[in-house]
């Protein structure tokens, strides 16, 4: 297993969370946290919980993943305040975790998943 | 060879029969390049064909064809069950009415599931995909030389490929020299058929 | 609002449905249907399940997108046995019906959102 | 004139009140081009500022965008959370323990501000966001030409472009002749600076 892991930040609690059950098929070994929605569980997302989902994982080195922008933000903010080492991903949120998840479960080198990963760019 | 309702019965019992022995070996290929569940996607298309026939056996020999496309399409799920379950609707409407097939209408029945897949995965040949196990079989088979080495060999070729289609394709270069899951499966679709009867001789 | 309707196929249940209230926030106007998992609420898709959707849609025209490719062969058995006209979308899931929803919402002609979609294109 | 610490929140009281009071505008402008909570989250971030004042008045000129970015960080949500957040926080940096501010020293603690938001929101001029009410902001302050119609030629500006970042750049040419409501809660900020003193005097 590589010693990277893999944050999810998405605006909706059950996007998240389904996403996690996806990738939990193809990479249970990996370090995988997730966030979703607001503190009160509204479609959002905030500093305070992205900063935990960051914390959480048991990985120093992380990559971070978002569906919209907004989201992102407040991942870039937590990342600056986070001892971790954590590249966030422009890439688009459900296919490029699956396709991360599955090559760190894989043990696949980094730049073979940035590899992959560069297909997926489409975020703005 | 003449394939005829029994036959065709045959080929598919014993197809099933294989899956579902295969079950977790299948699965396990699954779970190096995809999520671990083709085993039993197929085996649960297996079990409930082989569960159908006793309620309504099949009249004609598409029927046998037909019954299973329905089984694979509404009982499997996954890409496999959408993929297999239109080959072999391709091959009952291929067959139509007919009762028995000649050599070379079997191989036609084949290749026109070949297409259906082709069709439904909008894939061809070299993406590491099933299709890389029925394309060499079906040029086998028209030539009468479809052994299970061969079908071996395919195999082994098929695992040197990257994948470009499906789940696998996620995986780039890393899915190279695993096996691909479905590309075991039709093998054991093509030893079913060679179980079946003695296609290669006349 | 469009008389095109949006059809969402995915892996889970939850990702469906978040993606679902996601979208409610920026159009909800459209007529929206969604699918996620098996029929036993399991990881995955079904046809009969992925048919329903695309049928309880109160549009004869829709727009129709997936998360993972198996998805899409289901929607596309699904398409053809249907009456209705229905256009499969490889572009990125949450991304793409997101960008569609807005644009639908606001009476986009058609090539408009043809062209937005067009950078959201990433399936294979 | 010159920034201390007294007018400094004036400016952001009288920010908090405007937004507080055009909260529904601003939600109806996001709700064409975006979510529809643009008003709802930043008449959050008023709300808590104006209460936070009541419990721990702020001591130094810089803490008053200090506790302005806390509430925009953590309780505004959103992307204009991040982005305001960060401006006031880029601005209090930029203040340091100066406890007022001449003319020029203020344009230099906005440009940080505008940088601030430049930085996290990766965005520029011309994307059709609060950026394009800030920079021309700016450079008429710079010019001690900064007047209400100023800003409101602005905002009409500003909605004759195409947004190429944030939600509303999903929706391409259609943005265009839509308010942005980033722009708009800006053109709030700024119009409250007008109204905490007469900046464009000595
Ligand atoms: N587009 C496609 N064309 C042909 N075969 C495909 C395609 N996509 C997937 N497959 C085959 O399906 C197999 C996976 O089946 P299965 O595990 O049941 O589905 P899933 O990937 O949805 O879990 C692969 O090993 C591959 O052989
Ligand atoms: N990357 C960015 N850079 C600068 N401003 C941005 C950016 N993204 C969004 N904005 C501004 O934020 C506003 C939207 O704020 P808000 O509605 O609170 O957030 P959200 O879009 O997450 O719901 C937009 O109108 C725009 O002015
Ligand atoms: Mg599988
Ligand atoms: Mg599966
Ligand atoms: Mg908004
Ligand atoms: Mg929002």
């Amino acid at each position: 297993m590589t010693n990277i892991g893999i944050v999810m930040v998405s605006h909706s609690k059950d996007i998240a969370k389904g996403l996690y059950d996806l990738i939990l098929q193809v990479a249970p070994n990996v370090s995988i946290t997730y966030v979703g929605g607001t503190v009160d569980g509204d479609i959002g997302t905030s500093f305070e919980t992205v900063q935990q989902a960051i914390e959480e994982n048991t990985c120093d080195q992380l990559f971070a993943f978002y569906d919209l922008g907004s989201a992102k933000m407040n991942l870039e903010m937590a990342a600056e305040l986070s001892e971790k080492e954590i590249e966030i991903m422009d890439v688009s949120f459900i296919e490029g975790v699956y396709c991360t998840a599955a090559l760190f479960e894989m043990n696949a080198d980094l730049p073979a998943v940035i590899n992959e990963l560069e297909k997926l760019m489409i975020k703005r | 060879m003449i394939i005829t309702k029994e036959l065709a019965q045959k080929w598919f019992t014993v197809f099933a029969e294989k899956v579902i022995q295969d079950k977790e070996q299948l699965s396990e290929y699954d779970r190096i390049i995809g999520d671990g569940d083709h085993g039993m996607n197929m085996a649960r298309g297996a079990q409930q064909l082989l569960s159908s026939w006793q309620e309504t056996p099949p009249v004609h020999l598409a029927d046998v064809f037909k019954q299973a496309a329905m089984k694979w399409i509404s009982g499997v799920g996954g890409a496999s069950g959408p993929l297999y379950g239109t080959a072999f609707f391709e091959m009952a409407k291929a067959i139509g009415t007919k009762e028995e097939l000649q050599h070379e209408e079997l191989v036609n029945v084949i290749k026109a599931g070949f297409d259906g897949i082709r069709k439904r995965g909008k894939s061809e040949v070299g993406q590491k995909t099933m299709l890389d196990v029925w394309a060499p079989a079906i040029e086998s088979l028209e030539e009468k030389q479809l052994t299970t080495e061969i079908l071996e060999t395919t195999l082994t070729k098929v695992t040197a490929l990257k994948a470009t289609k499906g789940r696998a394709s996620f995986l780039g270069e890393r899915s190279i020299n695993e096996v691909d899951p479905g590309a075991a499966s039709s093998k054991l679709f093509f030893e079913a058929l060679l179980e079946a009867g003695d296609l290669n001789g006349d």
